[in-house]
């Protein structure tokens, strides 16, 4: 199957829930699909032969308000690169985990919330992964987002302590 | 008082210099700084790479005198969970039992510390069986997880490794006729026993690297999941010790396997004097069967401890009762009982 | 690797004795400066050629052992982060006393290429450091001229 | 809001007595083995009932200061994400702002480029081969023989790129220096010197007994599992899928290379070395064939003004597995945002869950680690 005829069908499945698909080369395919279809849209993938999870992050637009969440799956049978991406409001971010039908992104979903703060509902273990234990989101905030001040880590030549 | 020291010393002074001088004290701790220098040198020169070079300013032969310096001037300590007087006693003590099993091998013809005759082979066995539970005993004092495990898996190797040991001697001695380690060595006058007992010398091999835990077998102290094994906790002087212990363990079993296969101190004579030649040759054949000891460690991954214990169970034990089989059968069925 | 607290026997012994035997202890501790196993950033591939057979180290007697108990240098390779220098700190109080820190590379003196990563920290904040090593990541030369400088400094007795 | 101080670890090196005989054994940061992280075993003694690789401990936040980067500095950071295979990785990177912009690289440059990470991919393998046979007990003369085979291609990179480690030598639109003279002759000895050390360690290491007693059969990763989890690189082609970036998604100079690609289907320990040896001399053949072939003409193009793209994901072979590099982009000189999915943070899940549908010892846990070619500061970023 190549990207162009997945394209067709999931524009006949989902229709007007998927707002705009790109294809800027030969085997990726960009679609930003609407929020709430996530669920069925992830299986219905599945099912088509997209089995392999290689990327899942999120990005932070400050100014329109907004979060993106995407996520990145690879087809062992038709091998291209399926990037579908939702927004999601900016001030308490909640999305449905995706562990039960890819268990490959339960990291990444693991290493988003810590980073992003995009609390995951359905996942196994939400423990912190990359920053330090003694970390409190109140004074710091969470580090991937727009608004995270790093001129406080930005140790002046001085030798006065961080 | 004084008067009674110097009788005293006049009386015994050709035991005193065999206890304190050649094959005693001095002669084990030269023996240490060569093995462990030795050991560095040549594993360092498999690996492509200089090793300790400028201690000595020649091939770095001070190395080990200034680690021993340095180890000498660490602090010690002591954990709080730790039993403290065993934690310090049990380190010494680890390297008396192979050194007291070393009086009784005769270096030159009756050039032993402890020249009895008789039953000498099995009381050497029975010494040096005590090793593992000294073992033990420092694992358990120092109270850390991981030197309590690393104690237990030593026990498991050592039950694996000493019980097909003790068989494979039990050939040479049904072989030679006698229990005494001299009379063994004088019997290898016409050929060493490693030509008739070769399944013998093979599960004593493979036995003798599980008794000095060297790399198939170092699963005690594997670096790679217990950080050091029962030796972790020790620092300092009591470090030093340990090493001791463990390198006096390698002399003790190399000298027997010396004594049993390769003919203790037999040899063409160099100087006139015999003491001398002795001594001599058996130094030579002590330093071929230490690098042959390295060179195996060099080129075996280390097995796992249920491997281990299946290739002690499985194999050797089999393999060295079929050896003493076959030695009755050839010794009183063909050789008509010599 | 017990914690609690622990007996120390001090080593202020070595303070009382006469010249002479000072200096051929200074002499072995310079010749056997055992580093632990430890390496925590980026420059660690490079800290492994070090003791490699072309720059080898153990020519001046530098074995990296693997228990806190019997190494006597921490050298941190690399970047160290704040959840590394929790451990750093329990495994620097569990050397024994004449202990030496070594920071290799620039993202553990001043945070190198990172001035804005938030997880970083300088050594210097949390130890006193005896030796700073220029580079990121320093060629082995330079790792080798870095503990080759803290050996003179034992054998002069200042460390 | 969450209270993090509730999570905390139990410090390192410590075993902690659990219900039911079990205990936690922390192989912590500092172990001979076990490099910038931790695995946390929970086992009875000897059997493994579950691994937990617990990273972070060299997490440098690369991801947001690379949104503090225009796109010439961003090498910097990017490349000191995985040290030993720094070629790759910039290259991760400078084929998204490729992709962004639609640049069309001239074809010296991609042929100097695949040559240096070939080198480096033989280095990340040698390393891989090195850690893998010290962590199965080895003593360690195979680490300290690969250390010494790493010597000679070093100096090659350094004589191109004038460092050893962190060339900064990738920049978006071409290569930042032309090959000197002598280089050619230079790599086709080292080749041939590295050729018969494979085969010493093929015969010393690959058919020996008591490595193969310890490695075979151990910690199989089954085809469907390796896909269902995401493995990556050697790891997900040893089970039986003949997936790698440089086949599928040729870039550089990979399309006009023939090389193959090294897969097996028994996906257990044993293999996985194995397959790096095969990849070593797949490497050697590639680098050959660029050297012989490179074409003359420029090494270096502007990048326009103005990206074609708004955003842009690129795959590319690194020696540990596939690096996954989303770039999202407004126009401006320094990248809106960048994520980083590197292969190690993937194999690391997998072998998280690989005790799961295995029984593996105690003694194993090390060995199947090391089989995985694990870098913690790939997966930490």
């Amino acid at each position: 199957m190549k990207p162009e005829e997945l394209e067709k069908i999931l524009k006949e499945k989902f229709g007007e829930n998927i707002f705009s698909t790109k294809i800027p080369e030969n085997k990726r395919l960009f679609i930003k699909i609407n929020g709430d279809i996530v669920e069925d849209f992830a299986t219905f993938l599945k099912e088509n032969g997209f089995d392999m999870p290689i990327t899942m992050g999120a990005t932070d637009f400050l100014k329109q308000k907004r979060i993106e969440i995407f996520y990145a799956i690879w087809s062992s049978t038709h091998d291209f690169v399926v990037f579908f991406k939702y927004d999601v409001p900016r001030d308490n971010p909640v999305i449905k985990s995706l562990v039960k039908i890819w268990s490959g992104v339960q990291k990444f979903e693991r290493e988003t919330w810590e980073l992003m703060g995009v609390d995951i509902e359905g996942h196994p273990n939400l423990k912190p992964l990359l920053l330090p234990e003694d970390w409190d989101y109140e004074k710091e905030g969470y580090p991937l987002r727009k608004d995270f001040n790093v001129n406080r880590y930005m140790s002046p030549w001085g030798d006065e302590k961080q | 008082m004084f008067k009674d020291i110097m009788k005293f010393i006049e009386v015994n002074l050709p035991v005193l210099i065999k206890i304190l001088g050649f094959p005693g004290l001095t002669f084990i701790l030269i023996f240490l700084i060569f093995a462990v220098w030795y050991q560095r040198k040549y594993l360092a020169r498999l690996m492509t790479r200089m090793g300790p070079v400028h201690a000595g300013k020649v091939l770095g032969w001070l190395q080990l005198i200034a680690d021993a310096l340095k180890l000498l001037t660490k602090e010690i300590i002591i954990p709080r969970e730790s039993m403290r007087k065993i934690f310090v006693l049990s380190a010494g003590t680890l390297s008396v039992i192979p050194a007291t099993a070393i009086t009784l091998i005769p270096f030159a013809k009756d050039f032993a510390i402890f020249p009895i005759r008789g039953y000498t082979l099995p009381l050497f066995l029975a010494i040096m069986t005590l090793y593992p539970i000294f073992v033990v005993l420092m694992g358990w004092a120092a109270n850390n997880k991981f030197t309590i495990i690393g104690a237990f898996r030593s026990i498991y190797l050592d039950v694996a490794g000493e019980i097909p040991l003790i068989l494979s001697t039990i050939g040479v001695m049904i072989w030679a006729g006698t229990y005494d380690i001299q009379d063994i060595i004088e019997a290898q006058k016409s050929i060493w026993f490693v030509f008739p007992q070769l399944l013998g010398f093979i599960v004593f091999l493979v036995s003798f690297m599980a008794m000095i835990e060297k790399v198939p077998f170092d699963i005690p102290e594997a670096e790679a999941e217990l950080v050091f094994g029962y030796k972790t906790e020790f620092s300092g002087a009591l470090f030093l010790d340990s090493m001791l212990g463990d390198y006096v363990n390698l002399l003790a079993w190399s000298l027997l396997m010396i004594t049993l296969y390769f003919g203790g101190y037999l040899g063409p004579s160099i100087t006139g004097d015999p003491i001398i030649d002795g001594s001599i040759w058996t130094l030579i054949k002590l330093v071929i069967v230490v690098t042959m000891t390295f060179t195996i460690m060099i080129s075996y991954a280390r097995l796992r401890i249920d491997q281990a214990i299946r290739v002690g169970w499985n194999y050797l034990i089999p393999l060295a009762i079929l050896n003493i089989i076959l030695t009755i059968f050839v010794k009183y069925v063909i050789l008509g009982g010599g | 690797m017990s914690n609690g607290q622990e007996i120390r026997i001090k080593e202020g012994l070595l303070e009382k004795l006469p010249g002479p035997i000072k200096k051929l202890f200074n002499w072995g501790k310079s010749y056997s400066i055992w580093p632990i196993h430890y390496v925590t950033g980026c420059c660690s591939p490079e800290y492994m050629q070090l003791f490699g057979p072309r720059y080898d180290l153990e020519r001046w007697g530098v074995l990296p052992m693997a228990s806190a108990r019997q190494s006597d240098a921490i050298i941190f390779v690399g970047n160290v982060t704040r959840k590394m220098m929790l451990r750093a700190l329990r495994l620097y109080e569990q050397m024994p006393e004449p202990r030496y820190v070594v920071v290799v590379g620039a993202c553990a003196s001043s945070k190198g290429p990172f001035p804005e990563s938030y997880s970083l920290v300088r050594v210097k904040d949390y130890m006193p450091v005896d030796i700073y090593i220029a580079g990121c990541p320093p060629k082995p030369e330079a790792q080798a001229y870095g503990l080759l400088k803290l050996r003179e400094m034992i054998l002069k007795g200042e460390k | 809001m969450r209270d993090m101080m509730s999570y905390r670890y139990h410090p390192f090196n410590e075993i902690v007595e659990l219900e039911g005989g079990l205990f936690q054994l922390n192989m912590g940061p500092q172990h001979p083995i076990s490099g910038q992280g931790r695995f946390i075993v929970i086992t009875d003694g000897e059997i493994v009932y579950s691994i937990e690789m617990d990273i972070g401990y060299s997490h440098r936040g690369i991801e947001k200061i690379l949104e503090y980067r225009n796109l010439m500095q961003g090498i910097v950071p990017i490349e000191r994400m995985v040290m030993l295979d720094t070629s790759n990785i910039a290259m991760g990177y400078v084929l998204a702002v490729e992709k962004l912009y639609g640049v069309d690289v001239p074809p010296r440059a991609q042929y100097i480029r695949t040559i240096i990470m070939e080198l480096n991919r033989i280095i990340s393998h040698l390393y891989a081969l090195g850690l893998y046979s010290e962590s199965a007990g080895w003593n360690p003369a195979i680490f300290l023989w690969t250390t010494a085979d790493r010597e000679p291609i070093l100096d090659i990179l350094e004589m191109i790129t004038g460092a050893r480690w962190s060339y900064s030598f990738f920049i978006p639109g071409g290569v930042r220096a032309d090959l000197p003279r002598g280089v050619k002759e230079r790599i086709l000895t080292t080749l041939d010197y590295l050729e018969n050390r494979i085969r010493v360690y093929e015969d010393s290491w690959i058919y020996n007994e008591t490595f193969r007693m310890r490695t075979e059969g151990m910690g199989v990763l089954p085809r469907s599992k390796a896909i269902e989890w995401g493995a990556a690189g050697p790891n997900l082609r040893v089970s039986g899928v003949p997936y790698d970036t440089r086949k599928n998604e040729p870039y550089a100079a990979y399309d006009e290379l023939d090389f193959k690609i090294v897969t097996h289907t028994a996906g257990d320990s044993y293999y996985r070395g194995w397959a790096r040896v095969e990849e070593i001399k797949v490497s050697i053949d590639i680098i050959r064939q660029a050297i012989e072939n490179i074409p003359e003409g420029r090494i270096r193009v502007a990048l326009p003004p103005k990206p074609v793209q708004e955003e842009a994901l690129a795959r590319v072979e690194t020696g540990r597995g596939e690096l996954n590099v989303y770039m999202y982009t407004e126009g401006r000189d320094k990248p809106y945002r960048v994520k980083i999915s590197p292969p190690s943070f993937r194999n690391f899940y997998v072998i998280e869950q690989l005790p799961k549908i295995q029984t593996i010892r105690l003694a194993d846990v090390p060995p199947l680690i090391y089989s995985f070619d694990p870098w913690f500061l790939d997966a930490d970023r």
